[in-house]
């Protein structure tokens, strides 16, 4: 592997993909509030993004198709985000805590 | 709307009584020192400036009476209705001001240390009409307390609180006496003629 | 295509800040205690995507990645976080339990990304030979509104639905007041 | 890095607000914080302090707190003898010193029967409007840097300096002028100050059009003072509100036509009313009012008789017991001097009633509710001027 | 091929030209802005630092650096100093693309208008965090503010850009600068039979940019009556400062963004003389426009805040969307 | 609100804010109104107020005042002191010290007033400066007076100098004295 081209080495993509999808798990456990939680959230999303660019980039034969699919998760992204932002703040609105194991008692 | 002088009159006769205010301990030397209307009785043909709207009817030529309440030539001064209640009938006073709608000017002090009393001093104008009104109280010296009018005008918040500040009087029943001018921690009252600096 | 001399170097150091900027940013979003350093992080880890995209032939893509994650995402949980409670509250409970959840933690997501770098190393990945265009901005375009139309219609119902749903769950705890 | 471990993270201070009392329970969160607005911030003119529990930008509780440049003037009153205290009087409220020295005058003539001859008063008049547009002038430029707009200040200032002139001209100074003694005036009005005047007059009509096209009809002013603010004629007559503030909520009170001081009742004017009650309406009645004192100005030039300015005072001025009032409309509104003499030399007691007082202490009352900018734009266009409320 | 044609040395060219660009155009729109405001306020402005004023941003320069640096106690320190810097560096990013002449632009690139919306959003997020770490209420309502209103005015904005990607085809900046070649009239601005509505359209964006610059009147973020300095409230010394330069730098891209998409670029006003002379009618354009900015300030007074969310909401938005769909329109048509 | 009532709402908001640029940019182009300080200056108005002095008597080139103490009494904030001594020959007191607290005095001019010897005036200077307390604090009138007397003396007949050292002759002198250039004109 020569080190000047690792820049067109598709598997430092996806180990840094893999980083980033083993941090983003990481997060998701050990964070203890919502919106923690969302931010790792969105970080296994950039993992599954950047691998889906690495492999479109090197290995499909239709570069197009992988870039809409990452606009796709942007968009879900994006989505997701004011979504869960809304109901953090209703959630907090009302029991002035966005700690996730306080929010057991919503089961009830 | 507009109240009349004679309709007051006729009110504040009825709160005070015809001899004056009951239970109030007005000393004698009022009339030397105090807001006594023998100023007012002077003739007004010495009139000062342009005659104002002077509604008031004069006062009686001869030496007055001590009268609690009387009409005063606003030329003279500056004032058409005079008042002198017992300080438990201030807020009743208040109360039928703000039923002939007036609006409070200001209430304020004296200090009247030579008879060892305080007056305080209730300010009326009438947005709508031109009349002046005045309402006077006198209180111990020693024990300065009346109750608040702050129920009636919510204006007389501050001015209570700044006369609290400057004498030391106590209105029962307002919320906030805390120092207002003065710094928080005053604990004097300057405008005392015993106040020593 | 460069005369340069230290070209491939510059390019090579380029591509490395681009990788510690990632995995810099991923970790600050993950480990700090403070929320609102998350969000930085995870601002800067988005950056740092972004110049992993631009090695990736996808310029376009690379500043979609800044426009809507920095500019609209982040942007929104800070809000969310001025909103709201905005640090990690400290541990509750004993010592030895967070040390094992930690510990726990840890092993999973390490195994998580044994797993992934192996694959992704040893893997033997098809390289497809042909390739049928060149993924520029106008290709995207072309294909967004013919072959892909059906995603392109999807994520504006997505976002269309995410709008209506983020006003009706914000106001419904606004009016508990 | 992760150092942090302060209880008070950045921005919780946002939610510190009041104690989670028990009403506060979880389902309604206590989400308030205080604001403290002054002593120096630029929208509290001077050293004003509001304190502001607010919700978001929703004002919930604005209570001013007032003091800081408290001068006990009412006490240098009763140690000093009555003319002694007279350039006291025109430091109370600076921007209207000539209505403030003339109240005390006043009173002090009423009091002691002076005679003040035709030609002094007609003078006081106009020297009165005069301060009364400079003041205006003031509040205009003041009012609008507190919504943001700089160059206006600039444009007040510019026509103000012409009557600043005008009165340091005439009197040697520029703000506390110091210009009325009992009896009449300090000294007489020369040719340069009455033409002066009169051009002064031809002057302002152009620069007040201007006036109007470039601030009064803007959509972003009318937008900011339209409709907020209001403060009813009610709350106006509860709290004592007196001058624009309660013209501009349809009542029709003023000092110069209610209890017609010095020569007033000789000259046509208007008083604006504006029956809408809100920052729009006060605006509007001091715009106009600028308009009314330029006209009582022309008539008052055109009327001046001749004669000495100065009556008759005796040498050692001790007043009658008893005490007197004496009211005039200053460019805030009353302003009533109340004296009490025990007949010696010196005052027994001075009650300065000052319009800004009164003004302001509605503003807790009437600003519940609003957002922060425009009970700011409320509080600019109650005029308010902190000596005149501190004293 | 000689030295200078080699890319890294030209870009590393540009970077210290785009630097200085920006430098001078912050120290001397201030001096601009505080001179122009003394015309109008009829008073000459700066005038003893140099002749008639001239180093008076090198005096000031000179203060803002002599000053400590402060960081309140309680707050988050890292950030407090990061944001000053998150504020500058996109406005410089952004110029890159800037095409100040036919060859005169530092990366021509495909997509260049998305590059500079791109990086002009991190713009919110640099302020957000400088006012969230200044621990101060006032700094903290300002940022609520700046992204409320960066987000209404962010739509309207867009809608217009996209008008005018319909009318042009292209995202390259100098593209669309090509296509505005010939008489004024080709200027995109005036190409009504396009867009009967252009003008509107230039108006809308010139007011969005006017908000999403934070400059008065909209100047919501740091209204000194309401909020002393906003988020800069905590911030003195060179923080202040670089946030002052990031101001009119981003004052500049905007100006620089509308003489391209609306005014067209360097293209002179007559068909000719635009190839050399360029950049000179870039900058003239360019700095007509700054100077309508800065005529604005100094006379109108500042919006309230929620007339300004409705202005966007309620009438440019609207508005926007309706240039927009009758550009599609009319392109199909003709 | 209609749609046509909110177009011509949004027109006639924009037409105002056009007249509002208009009106700026017409004053942007008229030429400053403004007096640059240190290299202009402005004429004080003949009122001008500014600190008290002792008035040069054109006459006798001496302060006219009698040290009769009147204006101590007038001054609302007790900021003048004088001091004065009978001369030998003379019917009345001279003033030998005449200290003036600036930091107190609020210009009311009670004291010119009440001044009945006209012995006291306004001075024109509005820009006294000192980095030092001490020279408001107990502004010296009798030494600024020398000053201007000074100046007096040179502007007249040497034998009327003379004369004006040694004042017991000093009424025969100015029988034939020269006339005399007012010097209360001239601000030092």
């Amino acid at each position: 592997m020569n080190l000047l081209h690792l820049h067109e080495q598709p598997a430092v993509y996806l180990v840094v993909a893999a980083f980033l999808l083993a941090v983003g798990i990481y997060g998701l456990i050990r964070r203890r509030t919502l919106i923690g939680m969302l931010i790792a959230g969105e970080i296994i999303f950039s993992a599954a993004s950047l691998n889906i660019m690495a492999v479109n980039r090197f290995m499909a034969p239709d570069p197009t198709v992988g870039q809409i699919f990452v606009l796709f998760i942007m968009a879900l992204a994006a989505a997701e985000v004011s979504i869960a932002l809304s109901i953090i703040i209703a959630v907090y609105r009302n029991y002035r805590s966005i700690e996730s194991a306080g929010l057991s008692e919503l089961k009830g | 709307m507009n109240p009349s002088l004679e309709q007051l009159t006729e009110q504040f006769t009825g709160l005070v009584g015809a001899n004056g205010p009951a239970g109030t301990p007005i000393v004698a030397g009022l009339a030397e020192a105090g807001p006594g209307s023998a100023t007012a009785a002077t003739p007004v043909g010495a009139a000062v400036a342009a005659p104002a709207a002077a509604t008031g009817a004069l006062a009686p030529a001869a030496p007055p009476p001590l009268s609690p309440v009387q009409t005063v030539n606003h030329a003279l001064k500056g004032y058409d209705f005079d008042a002198t209640v017992a300080p438990d009938q201030v807020a009743a006073a208040a109360g039928i001001l703000d039923a002939s709608g007036f609006s409070l000017d200001t209430v304020t002090g004296v200090d009247w240390i030579a008879q060892d009393q305080m007056e305080v001093v209730y300010d009326y104008f009438h947005p709508t009409a031109p009349l002046r009104a005045v309402v006077r109280t006198r209180i111990p010296r020693a024990n300065p307390e009346l109750p608040t009018i702050l129920h009636v005008f919510p204006g007389a918040n501050w001015h209570e609180r700044e006369t609290h500040d400057f004498f030391g009087i106590r209105f029962l029943g307002h919320p906030n006496l805390k120092p207002f001018l003065l710094p928080e921690d005053a604990d004097f009252h300057p405008l005392r003629k015993d106040y020593q600096p | 295509m460069n005369a340069f001399p230290f070209s491939d170097y510059i390019v090579v150091g380029i591509f490395g800040l681009a990788v510690g900027t990632t995995l810099a940013g991923a970790l600050i979003a993950t480990l700090s205690t403070r929320i609102i350093r998350g969000v930085c992080g995870l601002m800067i880890s988005c950056v740092g995507l972004a110049g992993l995209y631009y090695f990736l032939n996808s310029p376009f893509l690379a500043l979609m990645e800044i426009l809507i994650y920095v500019g609209a995402v982040c942007v929104t949980i800070v809000f969310g976080v001025m909103l709201s409670e905005p640090d990690e509250p400290p541990e509750i409970g004993k010592r030895h339990h967070a040390i094992l959840w930690g510990g726990g933690a840890m092993l999973v997501c390490a195994a998580v990304f044994a797993t992934a770098a192996h694959l992704g190393v040893r893997g033997n990945w098809p390289v497809s030979p042909v390739r049928v265009n060149d993924g520029s901005v106008k290709a995207i375009g072309t294909s967004l509104l013919t072959t892909y139309s059906m995603a392109f219609e999807l994520i504006s119902l997505v976002l269309l639905v995410a709008i209506v749903g983020a006003l009706v769950v914000a106001r419904f705890g606004r009016t508990k007041e | 890095m992760i150092a942090q471990k302060d209880s008070i993270s950045p921005g919780s201070s946002l939610r510190a607000g009041g104690p989670a009392g028990p009403e506060a329970d979880q389902h309604c969160p206590n989400e308030t914080f205080v604001l403290n607005l002054g002593p120096q911030h630029p929208a509290a003119h001077g050293v004003l302090r509001v304190l502001m529990t607010m919700d978001g930008e929703w004002i919930k509780r604005a209570e001013p707190v007032i003091g800081y440049i408290h001068r006990m003037h009412e006490k240098m009153g009763e140690n000093r003898t009555w003319a002694k205290f007279l350039p006291n009087t025109s430091r109370i409220d600076y921007l209207s010193a000539m209505h403030y020295t003339h109240a005390f005058v006043g009173a002090v003539e009423r009091a002691a029967k002076i005679e003040v001859p035709p030609r002094a008063e007609y003078i006081r008049v106009i020297t009165s409007e005069l301060n009364r547009i400079s003041s205006h002038m003031v509040w205009w430029g003041a009012l609008l840097l507190d919504l943001g707009g700089f160059t206006p200040i600039l444009y007040a200032f510019d026509d103000r300096e012409k009557i600043l002139d005008l009165l340091e001209g005439l009197c040697g100074a520029r703000l506390t002028y110091c210009y009325y003694r009992f009896g009449g005036l300090y000294n007489d009005v020369d040719d340069t100050f009455l033409n002066g005047t009169r051009e002064f007059v031809q002057h302002m009509q152009p620069r007040l059009k201007m006036y109007r096209d470039l601030v009064t009809d803007n959509i972003i002013l009318r937008k900011r003072l339209t409709a907020i603010g209001g403060i009813s004629a009610e709350l106006c007559r509860k709290y004592g509100a007196t001058g624009p503030v309660i013209r501009g909520s349809g009542v029709a009170y003023d000092v110069r036509r209610a209890e017609p001081y010095s020569v007033y009742s000789r000259f046509e004017f208007k008083i604006p009313v504006y029956p809408e009650s809100d920052s729009m309406a006060r605006y509007l009645v001091r715009m106009d009012e600028m308009e009314q004192s330029l006209r009582i100005i022309g008539q008052a030039l055109d009327q001046l008789p001749e004669g000495p300015v100065m009556g008759k005072v005796p040498r050692v001025l001790k007043l009658p017991p008893g005490d007197t009032c004496y009211a005039v409309e200053a460019a805030r509104g009353r302003f009533m001097v109340r004296i009490v003499s025990d007949g010696k030399e010196v005052p027994y007691r001075v009650k300065l009633r000052t319009p800004s007082f009164s003004n302001l202490s509605l503003y807790e009352e009437a600003s519940k509710g609003m957002i922060l900018p425009d009970a700011l734009a409320m509080m600019g266009s109650l005029d308010l001027v902190i000596p005149d409320i501190d004293r | 091929m000689s030295f200078l044609t080699l890319e890294p040395i030209r870009l590393l060219l540009y970077l210290v030209g785009v630097c200085a660009f920006v430098g001078a155009n912050a120290a001397y729109l201030v001096l601009a802005e505080r001179k122009g405001a003394g015309r109008i306020q009829r008073r000459p402005g700066p005038n003893e630092a140099g002749y008639a004023g001239l180093l008076q941003p090198v005096a000031d320069g000179i203060k803002l650096l002599a000053k400590q640096i402060m960081v309140p106690p309680g707050t988050d320190a890292l950030l407090f100093r990061a944001a000053p810097l998150m504020v500058m560096a996109p406005s410089l990013m952004c110029l890159a693309v800037i095409p100040f002449g036919a060859n005169l632009v530092a990366r021509d690139l495909n997509i260049g208008l998305l590059l500079v919306f791109s990086f002009g959003s991190i713009n919110v997020m640099a302020l957000m965090l400088g006012g969230w770490a200044s621990r101060n209420k006032f700094a903290i309502i300002s940022s609520a503010r700046v992204v409320s209103q960066n987000v209404a005015y962010e739509i309207p904005m867009l809608l217009v850009v996209i008008t005018m990607l319909m009318v042009t085809g292209t995202m390259n900046l100098n593209e669309i600068i090509h296509q505005q070649a010939g008489w004024f009239w080709n200027w995109n601005v005036f190409k009504v039979w396009v867009n009967p509505l252009m003008p509107v359209t230039f108006v809308i964006f010139f007011i969005c940019m006017l908000a999403e610059t934070n400059r008065a009147p909209f100047d919501m973020a740091e209204a000194e009556s309401e909020l002393v300095a906003g988020a800069f409230t905590e911030y003195g010394g060179m923080g202040f400062g670089v946030f002052f330069m990031a101001e009119y730098a981003n004052i500049v891209v905007g100006c620089c963004l509308a003489t391209i998409l609306f005014l067209g670029g360097w293209q002179s006003p007559f068909g000719a003389l635009s190839g050399v002379l360029g950049p000179l009618w870039f900058l003239l354009k360019m700095y007509a426009l700054i100077f309508t900015v800065i005529w604005i300030r100094w006379t109108f007074p500042r919006t309230q805040f929620y007339s300004l969310l409705n202005l966007s909401w309620k009438i440019l938005i609207p508005l926007s969307l309706f240039t927009l769909v009758l550009t599609g329109v009319m392109i199909k048509i003709i | 609100m209609s749609l046509s009532t909110a177009i011509r709402d949004v027109a006639g908001g924009f037409k105002s804010l056009l007249v509002g640029m208009r009106i700026t940019l017409g004053q942007a182009i008229k030429p400053s109104i403004t007096v640059q300080y240190p290299h202009q200056t402005l004429k004080m108005p003949a009122r001008f107020r500014g600190h008290v002095k002792l008035v040069l008597d054109p006459e006798t080139g001496k302060s006219r005042c009698t040290a009769c103490g009147l204006c101590v009494k007038a001054c609302p904030s007790d900021c003048i002191e004088l001091d004065g001594i009978k001369r030998e020959g003379e019917k009345k007191k001279s003033v030998t010290e005449y200290e003036l607290d600036f930091t107190k005095c609020s210009l009311c001019g009670s004291c010119v007033d009440v001044c009945p010897s006209d012995a006291i005036e306004y001075s024109k200077d509005y820009n006294v400066v000192s980095l030092n307390r001490e020279d408001f604090s107990h502004m010296d009138l009798v030494k600024r007076l020398e000053a201007e007397a000074e100046i007096w003396r040179k502007h007249h007949p040497p034998q009327a100098a003379a004369v004006a050292t040694t004042p017991v002759t000093a009424p025969a002198a100015l029988a034939t004295g020269a006339k005399t250039p007012s010097p209360g004109q001239k601000a030092p």
